[in-house]
């Protein structure tokens, strides 16, 4: 009941002794997920926590562990290199939560791990999490999460946690929660997320958040129109945010009409989504639209 | 950040890219002789971080070294108001003194970072000199892209496939493919979120020329580009974006009197859309980003506090990495080097949210707790 | 009866009005393949020897001819950029016979063109002929050839003719004949055109003319082992040449065991070639193999 | 196009990558106050464009200045016999004279390009200041390799896997990570076709230094990098190595006496083949290339008739892009500016043959026509 991560996800964090790294290794293992390994050159052949074994390098994390997704916490400098280790190792799941990346590092990366079969999510990104297989790999506060039948995309972190929050508290579970990252150039789209839980069995329905700058909504209308068979609620915010301002995302800069929050309302609303009309009725829309 | 035209100009010229003979001046004798240099007639354009400088009056031409002077006197030490700055302006330091130049076509050529291809790309239109914007939103046809792969750089045959579609001479497409392979350079370089020659003239004598150029550095890049830092020039930033820069926030000054802080771009955009719909004008939006410390906390907060436009404070923090008893500990110690009576409403979720309200509570402070969104902005809405 | 190019092949040539692009583009017509249009910036809404249009741009061409096929000859300092503009319109095969490009830039292209849905032979070939389908899109000399059911592959230019001659000498007519080209680095591998071969009906048995320097024999010979079922014949060049000269090609630099022609017959021979002994028997060798 | 070790260092050096301190003198002069600079003790080191230098007697340490001029003095007009060069050697135009470095290990590093990936590739090994070549055979295990991307460049975590790999230390790997990356910009910002360091030496201070350095630079890239062309010091060359290299031929002087002229390089390393099965000894290879003019093979065909090792000559010619009476034509040319009685054997297929044959056969020359490769090396084995 769940993409991306599930019971069987083994999973490496690169730059697990860093302050952040440290800290969301812990609660992720607490959470239940399979933390097998670790990657912090000049601290191999110690230990994490007293169990998880640390490594100087992926390769050879890879070569003792097997991992199957890895969590990167590494700061912005170096993050796009540990990205290409992930890809150069053909780590399946590679989940970049650094952020603050250049773009233009991001943009070769993305554009080389094309030809990986690998799958980036992120830059800036909080990480996925499948609350019934009880595997987290990410930084989003575990405990607001329940098990359930609905997905959940967004480009934000907090504001995930906000839909989650809202659906939980009304009885709603989630099947996956994925954060595709706020910056302007990430691995994964909304698109991908979306045929995703299209496929997905357990997943019945699902909610994208969305926001101003880009056009990685009406791409996601796009899909919706033509692929996707499940009933989507949406909310795009920065609907106030006046024109010309950048407003923190680096991906949240009105350039152009199509960056507008009511293009992208109007474009997913054409395309048969469900609309969240503020930030507070995310629950009480999606429950609606269940409802229906 | 944002650099001026003439620090754009320099480094375009540096990568072999075409541009007017210019000086940047500081008074107006300086201005003076610039123009002489430049056989008497000039164009004096102010120079500040703000689109929309001609129709404001930031850009005039002198037909004699006097008049130069005399246009550099009026704008230099004033503020220069365009659509794009507050009611306040942008403060004009310098001018560039600039030859005037002949022009036969106006184009315009841009490159600018595309989450859709996942690149950069380039634009060019015939529509030049002209708000871009607009030509987009009404006539895109007129706007032509290629997107530009890393690996490989801008190629001659994408410069030739966008001269063709322009209509350019042979000449001409020959020297736009250059001006566009070396923008691109320039763009990877000096990791530019956006490089932007509007005009790109083809001048009496034929040949291609940045009149007027922008060039926006991405900041997370700045960490390797210590030469460009120095580039930046604060005095054109509002105070408060300074502060809030140096202490490493995401903030943007708005008009309104509700002084928002919020963990995350996406809720910050969420807390101010909701606000308003409450009926409430926002005066900022502000995101203390991942991982704030107890001490970043305390300065954005104050940052809020010593805003004299903000009459009440909205706080909305959802914990994630950022823990809402750091969180509360940090709006603690603003207030308390910080008094002030102003209205607070405080919402605080997920991680050690409990211990968060424990501690304002115990504060003392007069403080406000919401638990929902719309909660929290009707409570700062009606209060005063 | 012929792997690449056939009877539906529509031929673009890049570098219409250059010297050897015109030269060839006629003798190509005139064996009867399907030449549909030529690019020369700068020469556009001309036409070649008053049938073939000229456009200043691929794209153009694309858009009024539909070509399948692009053979380029312009010089090497812009070579790489003309195989970027077929890749970037989507020709499915680009054949580069310029040579003397810079291998980096062979590289930057070569890695591009992997991301797209087209091939490339070359640079620094001769180019291919199907004899049978009157398609020939190269500088080979059409003559000596002869239609019929054995493949060539090759490195070299000149000793692809020489092997033809000597099979068609014999009454041994060829399906196609692929120069794969000489330099270090090639768009198309030996495995490539083996695979094509094998998946060809019309195709019986294959003549591959390999050389001394780098390791593109051992990997044919990799794949003849694992793969490739019908009787192939193989000569190595440069068994004659000192360790440590460079011969020429660029890719014929002897630089380690490996490049030795030594190594490289000894792996064809036991994967199952036929070793043709000196460059005087290929035709001899090949007709004793196809009675065998 | 090889560049000599102090040039490859200057490069390297400018790149951040360090080396030792030296100085490239002519005389004993110079010499003997570059190892007053760098304190009396220094080796010398033979600037020739050949490997095996060391062995040759081409690298000697002076322990005063004195000692280093009485070397340089030995060295400097001579040439240097090694076993990559021919029995004349290559002339000894320089020497390096460079202090002497405390060593604790020596490791090879090397950029190439490598056809099977499609790309350049990182060699490292722990076994440097040997033949590599040898280790290469014998210990194939000991050779680390690494692909770049073209796309990416050299990365950090590439470095590290060496690094950890090769066993060094935190430190080291750190400063061999940094090497290796900026060997790549070197590679790719010169267009090389190979970077060498060999000995790259940990020394006696824990830093990692390049003690040598070759540097080739890809000769089709030349157009583009006139700079380096300027590093070229023919003097390396060989007269007709030089000779054939302006007039745009591919050709390597070999041992025998049977001149070789081909067009393509398949068919010259097929020609060479068959002439020694014959029981002949090839003089040369030699490449007229693709669209040789009458010029060019005239031009050609008089290097051999210029060269006294060549007693015989052997052409062989495919005509496809070159047509067979062109290269006839050249042949007659050169002949009849320079009178020759040598044996010559052509042999003539493709494009125009029987026209080509016709010139010859009509020209009054001593030239014996062959039809068949075989024939052709049978023909010029024999006769005398």
């Amino acid at each position: 009941m769940s993409i991306l991560v599930d019971t069987n996800s083994r999973i490496v964090v690169q730059g697990i002794t860093g302050k952040e790294g440290s800290f969301h290794a812990q609660r992720c293992i607490d959470f239940g997920t399979n933390v097998v390994a670790g990657v912090t050159p000049g601290k191999g052949s110690t230990l994490f926590m007293d169990s998880v074994p640390i490594f100087d390098t992926l390769e050879q994390a890879v070569e003792k562990t097997q991992p199957n997704v890895s969590i990167i916490f590494v700061p912005a400098p170096f993050a796009p290199d540990a990205i290409l280790e992930a890809a150069e190792n053909e780590i399946p799941l590679i989940i970049c939560i650094t952020e603050g990346l250049p773009v233009q590092d991001t943009i070769r990366v993305v554009r080389y791990i094309e030809r990986k079969p690998v799958r980036l999510l992120g830059p800036n990104c909080p990480g996925i999490i499948s609350p019934g297989d009880k595997c987290k790999v990410g930084i989003m506060p575990a405990s607001i999460h329940k098990a359930g039948k609905v997905g959940v995309v967004s480009r934000s972190g907090t504001l995930t946690y906000e839909t989650v929050q809202q659906l939980s508290e009304l009885g709603i579970g989630q099947s996956t929660c994925v954060g595709i990252g706020g910056d302007p150039v990430s691995g994964t789209t909304f698109a991908d997320i979306l045929e995703m839980f299209q496929n997905d069995p357990e997943t019945d329905a699902v909610v994208l958040i969305g926001e101003i700058g880009g056009t990685k909504e009406q791409l996601a209308a796009d899909y919706i129109k033509n692929n996707f068979k499940k009933p989507i609620a949406s909310l795009i915010v920065g609907q106030t945010a006046p024109k010309g301002k950048r407003m923190g995302h680096a991906g949240a800069v009105v350039t152009g009409p199509a960056a507008l929050a009511s293009e992208k309302i109007a474009a997913l609303r054409d395309a048969g989504a469900f609309i969240i009309n503020t930030p507070s009725e995310i629950g009480a829309t999606v429950e609606k639209m269940l409802n229906t | 950040m944002n650099i001026h035209e003439y620090q754009a100009k320099a480094i375009l010229s540096e990568y072999g890219i075409n541009i007017p003979q210019s000086k940047m001046v500081t008074n107006a004798e300086d201005a003076k002789s610039a123009a002489q240099e430049l056989g008497g007639k000039a164009v004096v354009k102010a120079q500040v971080h703000a689109g929309g400088r001609g129709k404001a009056g930031g850009v005039k031409i002198g037909h004699t070294p006097t008049e130069v002077a005399t246009i550099a006197e009026s704008l230099i030490g004033t503020n220069l108001v365009t659509h794009q700055t507050g009611t306040d302006g942008a403060p004009i330091n310098c001018v560039l003194v600039e030859e005037a130049t002949s022009i036969k076509q106006e184009m315009y050529f841009s490159i600018v970072i595309d989450g859709a291809t996942k690149s950069a790309i380039a634009i060019a239109s015939l529509s030049g000199g002209m708000d871009i914007e607009e030509v987009a939103a009404t006539e895109p046809e007129k706007i032509l892209r290629v997107s530009i792969d890393p690996g490989v750089g801008f190629s001659p045959f994408q410069g030739r496939s966008l001269g063709y579609q322009l209509g350019l001479s042979d000449a001409n497409i020959k020297a736009f493919s250059k001006i566009a392979a070396n923008c691109y350079k320039v763009f990877i370089d000096n990791d530019c979120s956006l490089i932007e020659i509007n005009p790109l003239a083809i001048t009496g004598d034929d040949t291609l020329t940045a009149l007027d150029a922008k060039i926006e550095i991405e900041e997370d890049s700045l960490f390797r580009h210590q030469s460009l830092e120095n580039l930046r020039d604060t005095s054109q930033e509002d105070s408060q974006e300074k502060k809030s820069r140096e202490i490493g926030l995401s903030y943007v000054k708005l008009e309104g009197n509700v002084g928002c802080m919020v963990n995350g771009a996406g809720l910050a955009m969420a807390t101010m859309d909701i606000v308003k719909t409450a009926g409430a004008q926002p005066a900022n939006f502000l995101d203390v980003g991942g991982g704030a410390s107890q001490e970043k906390i305390a300065a954005a907060f104050t940052l809020l506090l010593e805003d004299s436009q903000v009459k009440k404070i909205l706080v909305n923090i959802f914990g994630g990495i950022l823990r809402c008893d750091i969180a509360a500990k940090g709006i603690v110690d603003a207030c308390k080097n910080h008094k002030s009576d102003i209205p607070i409403v405080v919402r605080l979720l997920g991680t050690n949210a409990d211990e968060g309200k424990s501690i304002l509570q115990g504060s003392g402070l007069n403080i406000r707790l919401a638990e929902t969104l719309i909660e929290a902005a009707n409570l700062i809405t009606t209060s005063n």
